[in-house]
């Protein structure tokens, strides 16, 4: 019987550590002497693992009947991994998440058309910008909803996704979580209600409202140029983002981003 | 063929179940079957404390059930999922049990479900042994057993049993918590409805309503087995408290 | 003796295969005491219940003051009413005072105001010496002191008959006599009763007339002198026998009884 | 030297905690829900189970069949059935929102007390939690056995007097053990409305991450309030049982 409770103390110490781990985590942060950089990381492992949160076409989608990833930022990430000769794999979260996904490690890179902000770039380190999409603020094709500013918006129903550049711009605009702005962790339920009318307008990047224009009637009623897009990793990894520079700045180069662009947005 | 220029033809309901069950099923299964496992070790242990250890042990036991059973499972996976990695990086050291980086969301989500799995089986294994009938220890002490032995040969063996039909609801709950999986971008069935639908927006309903009947025909036969047809047999064997 | 209260014609009733009364047919007078008896799965619990009607017969006619209970259409909660019943293992409402046990037939069935149906059920507690009880709850009582609740919740209903279903046949044997003391003083009063017992002193101190009932039919019947005489058949007198040889001579029981009657 | 500034997790924590406001409307959202939920799945599980106890063959079958889909059929994929199901049977929807606004300090807050999606996720939630209430109102109704019955009428109560005010009230009081569990630990379970966009304690959570980036110490304090929340609600039905206990039930 003791060396029973003995066991199961020990069980129970595992998780009383493991908690306390947590919450106390100075007494264990002495630095590694020598720590590898997250390239070689990769390298070692032999593959990249990129966050991104589908469905956000024409960037990214999971195709069920291809079964494969597609998307813009899907064929960038891939160039990025033949590059560094690694394979690609790709890992589907909440957009808010991203970030915090990447900042503890979970996730080596964000592809998931994000674009530049400087409360995001205070966390993460971003690529050279790869293309540069205006937002939308889209409504059904039969409304008769007409705005000459985005401040007039605001006097409609209006859904975005959560934890997009769209989100913060329409907060900071005085609106209000329930009443007149509906927040949606994934866009396909995002499209949904606007077609369904439980939301007047939403307000989303324009290739992706090109792609549902197609399911859907929907109309766009207003542009707003956007800041531009780019890849994130973690500051401390300047070697990884130089490698991924490296790509962009090559495809740009030899006109293999103008056949992307081609391909997703043309 | 690029699926943004040239929308495919919707599946049908048939393709729509295979899918979901072809590619869902298999993360599914392995969630509930290591979240079940992995709840049974910690809940037993639990309630082996609970029950007969000291005050002490009882008064950890019971901490630990009440934390886990009081964190929204969906908390729970999103922390050792995604934090999982920096966690044992501070903790430990660069390595996380030697799991590579691309399984480590599933070993967090693993870990949610074995974590708040034991809080709940502890319950159910506690109310099993206080409701083997106290008889039975008195008669093996007086045979000449210690009381582990007696644990050992003489109750648990019958807690066990009495287990079953409250086990097999936990069945029903842990792989119906497995569903939250995909919030960490797991493809289990919930998850893999969610991409048809995101493909097919016009298959929303559907997709949905098909991954509700798997989860259905998973969960129903085997409750109803080992729930009411246990239940029964115990009945007739006449076991549980009198 | 008056009108019949209770007329039994012809009963017949079967649980699946088995059948368990196979026609049974008896009167009951108003004021008077008839006690059924037989061994175990003769069909005595079933004959109450189909009096009752919680288990209706499948065959045959039950009258209550010449009202006939298997008419299709008769309200038959009503005529539950004004038959009371004790049961075996009490069946108290274990969420209520005993005051309320009492009195709750009276507000919901009879819509008696709340002052007057506890005034009425304290009358009952007292006729049963329970009324010091009153505020108890079922699990604070002993067997002894529910099943005299049982019998006040019964009797407060003022019903035309009261049936009894083996109320002593739970109960710690130095339990048994102050129920059956109750009982004696009820029937002394002049409430109608069927009882089923195997306490051969209160069934020869009060019945009337005694019902041996034996594989779903009457066998015998008779006064108990009848009974405790000559039996005719050879059923009864093997269980009689066997009676004596459980409780000891009934022929004492009754002797006992008859002295305390006297008293 | 040390003191002079805060840990990095205080630091984070507090940081956090700027958001009150936002914290609390989502807590505050969280509630209406779980009441809501609680009390429609109390009344419809009471309903059912009724049903299931003492209905004919057929109502029961009914009931029955209810609570095991309900039971077997995960609660996300129900939230966003019944949130798609006007739009599957094309049935238009208007927009509408009930709120109230007030201030705490210098924070403008507002109090959402409907709009379509907490309609469905009200819904939803008591639907699903009916399912379970039943089951252990059923529990507590057998229990209770069919003596009690077959007594109250044989006062000449009838049937549905008999369950109203002779069996349900004595079910009440056993299912409360079992029934608090349950009410503990629905709060938990709201969280999945955040899908269908209802801005609720974790869609709060989200947003937080995404505007603050600390999501250890946000989902910590999300844990730390259901935790305060779950273990009050379940003392307090504890206290309540034991004062409302009766010998023998």
């Amino acid at each position: 019987m003791k060396r029973e409770i003995a066991v199961v103390g020990m069980i129970v110490c595992l998780a009383g550590g493991f908690l306390a781990g947590w919450f106390i985590p100075p007494l264990f942060t002495a630095e590694p002497t020598e720590r590898k950089t997250l390239l070689e990381e990769i390298q070692d492992q032999g593959y990249i693992m990129v966050g991104t949160d589908e469905p956000w076409p024409p960037f990214e989608i999971f195709n069920v009947t291809a079964d494969e990833w597609q998307g813009f930022d899907i064929d960038l990430s891939a160039m990025i991994a033949v590059h560094l000769g690694v394979a690609l794999i790709m890992t589907d979260m909440d957009f808010d998440l991203l970030i915090g996904a990447c900042k503890a490690g979970s996730i080596d890179m964000i592809a998931a058309a994000m674009m530049v902000t400087s409360t995001r770039a205070e966390q993460l380190a971003h690529s050279v910008p790869y293309i540069r999409v205006n937002e939308v603020v889209i409504v059904q094709s039969v409304s008769t909803i007409n705005i000459t500013s985005l401040t007039e918006i605001t006097a409609y129903t209006v859904g975005v996704q959560s934890g997009t550049t769209q989100h913060d711009t329409l907060k900071d605009l005085g609106m209000t979580e329930g009443v007149n702005l509906l927040v949606y962790p994934k866009a396909d339920v995002l499209m949904a209600a606007l077609d369904l009318g439980t939301i007047d307008a939403a307000f989303v990047d324009e290739p992706v409202f090109t792609v549902y224009a197609k399911t859907y009637a929907f109309k766009s009623i207003f542009t707003v140029p956007a800041e531009p897009t780019a890849l994130w990793c973690r500051w401390e990894e300047p070697e990884l983002m130089k490698e991924i520079n490296k790509v962009i700045l090559n495809a740009f180069g030899d006109g293999s981003m103008d056949l992307l662009i081609e391909k997703w947005f043309g | 063929m690029v699926w943004v220029n040239s929308i495919p033809k919707p599946p049908n309901l048939a393709e729509i179940g295979f899918y979901i069950f072809v590619k869902g099923l298999p993360r599914t299964l392995i969630l509930t079957v290591l979240g079940l496992l992995g709840g049974f070790v910690i809940g037993l242990s639990l309630a082996i404390m609970r029950v007969y250890g000291g005050k002490e042990l009882n008064w950890l036991a019971s901490g630990y059930e009440k934390l886990f059973r009081g964190i929204p499972i969906l908390v729970l996976i999103f922390v050792f999922a995604i934090y999982l990695t920096n966690l044992y990086e501070i903790c430990i050291g660069d390595t996380c049990f030697g799991i590579e980086p691309q399984y480590r969301p599933l070993f967090g989500v693993f870990l949610a479900l074995a974590l708040r799995s034991g809080a709940y089986q502890s319950q159910i294994f506690r109310g099993a042994l206080l409701s083997v009938n106290p008889g039975q220890e008195e008669a093996a002490r007086a045979l000449g057993m210690s009381r582990f032995q007696a644990l050992r040969t003489i109750l648990l063996p019958q807690a066990l049993r009495l287990a079953v039909p409250s086990w097999s609801n936990e069945y029903a709950v842990v792989i119906k918590d497995s569903s939250f999986a995909l919030t960490v971008g797991i493809v289990e069935m919930t998850n893999a409805a969610l991409q048809i639908s995101s493909n097919f927006v016009e298959l929303w309903a559907v997709s949905i309503g098909v991954v509700a009947i798997l989860y259905f025909l998973l969960t129903y036969p085997i409750t109803r087995l080992f729930g009411e047809r246990q239940t029964k047999k115990l009945k007739e064997l006449g076991m549980g408290g009198g | 003796m008056g009108k019949p209260v209770l007329r039994i014609v012809d009963v017949w009733k079967s649980y699946g295969e088995l059948e368990v009364l196979k026609g049974v047919s008896f009167e009951l007078m108003e004021q008077e005491v008839k006690v059924i008896f037989g061994p175990s799965g003769s069909g005595k619990s079933t004959l109450l219940r189909c009096i009752n009607m919680l288990d209706p017969p499948d065959q045959g006619e039950v009258y209550l003051s010449e009202q006939n209970l298997m008419e299709p259409g008769i309200n038959l909660n009503i005529m539950r009413a004004n038959i009371g019943m004790v049961f075996q293992h009490f069946n108290l409402f274990a969420h209520l005072r005993a005051i309320n046990n009492v009195s709750i037939g009276l507000r919901r069935v009879k819509g008696v105001s709340k002052e007057e149906a506890r005034s009425k059920a304290l009358k009952a507690l007292n006729q049963v010496k329970m009324a010091e009880w009153a505020d108890h709850y079922p699990a604070q009582l002993s067997g002894g002191q529910q099943q005299r609740i049982g019998i006040a919740r019964a009797l407060v209903m003022e019903p035309d008959v009261i049936l009894f279903d083996e109320p002593t046949s739970a109960l710690d044997p130095e339990l048994i006599g102050e129920v059956l003391q109750v009982m004696l003083e009820l029937a002394k009063t002049g409430t109608t009763m069927i009882v089923v017992t195997h306490e051969m002193g209160f069934a020869g101190a009060v019945a009337s007339e005694m019902l041996f009932l034996g594989n779903g039919v009457i066998i015998e019947r008779g006064t108990p002198q009848h009974f405790f005489a000559s039996p005719k058949s050879d059923r009864v007198k093997t269980f009689l026998k066997q009676l004596d040889i459980l409780y000891g001579s009934h022929k004492g029981l009754l002797k006992l009884s008859k002295e305390e009657e006297d008293k | 030297m040390m003191f002079q500034a805060l840990p990095q997790e205080i630091q984070d924590l507090l940081a956090v905690l700027e958001y009150w406001d936002e914290i609390l409307e989502g807590f505050i959202m969280m509630i209406w829900l779980y009441v809501w939920a609680l009390m429609i799945g109390f009344f419809l599980g009471l309903f059912l189970a009724i049903l299931r106890q003492y209905g004919g063959a057929i109502i029961s079958r009914i009931a029955t069949g209810y609570i095991e889909i309900v039971r077997g059929t995960p609660l996300l994929a129900q939230i966003l059935l019944l949130y798609f199901l006007p739009y599957s049977l094309n049935i238009p929807i208007e927009r509408w929102a009930f709120y109230t606004n007030f201030r705490i300090s210098d924070r403008e807050m507002t109090f959402i007390l409907l709009n379509p999606e907490i309609l469905v996720g009200i819904l939803a939630l008591g639907l699903n939690s009916a399912a379970y209430q039943a089951e252990y109102l059923r529990g507590a109704i057998t229990s209770v056995g069919t003596e009690q019955l077959v007594a109250a009428q044989s006062l000449g109560m009838s049937r549905r007097v008999g369950i109203v005010h002779i069996v349900l009230p004595q079910a009440l009081r056993r299912v409360i053990p079992a029934w608090s569990n349950e009410a503990a630990y629905l709060p938990k379970y709201t969280i999945v409305v955040w899908y269908i966009g209802v801005p609720e304690l974790f869609g709060k959570a989200h947003y937080l991450v995404f505007k603050e980036f600390i999501p250890e110490a946000t989902f910590i304090i999300i844990a730390i309030i259901f935790l305060v929340l779950i273990s009050t609600v379940s003392k307090v039905l504890d206290v309540i049982h034991k004062r409302t206990a009766i010998p023998g039930l």
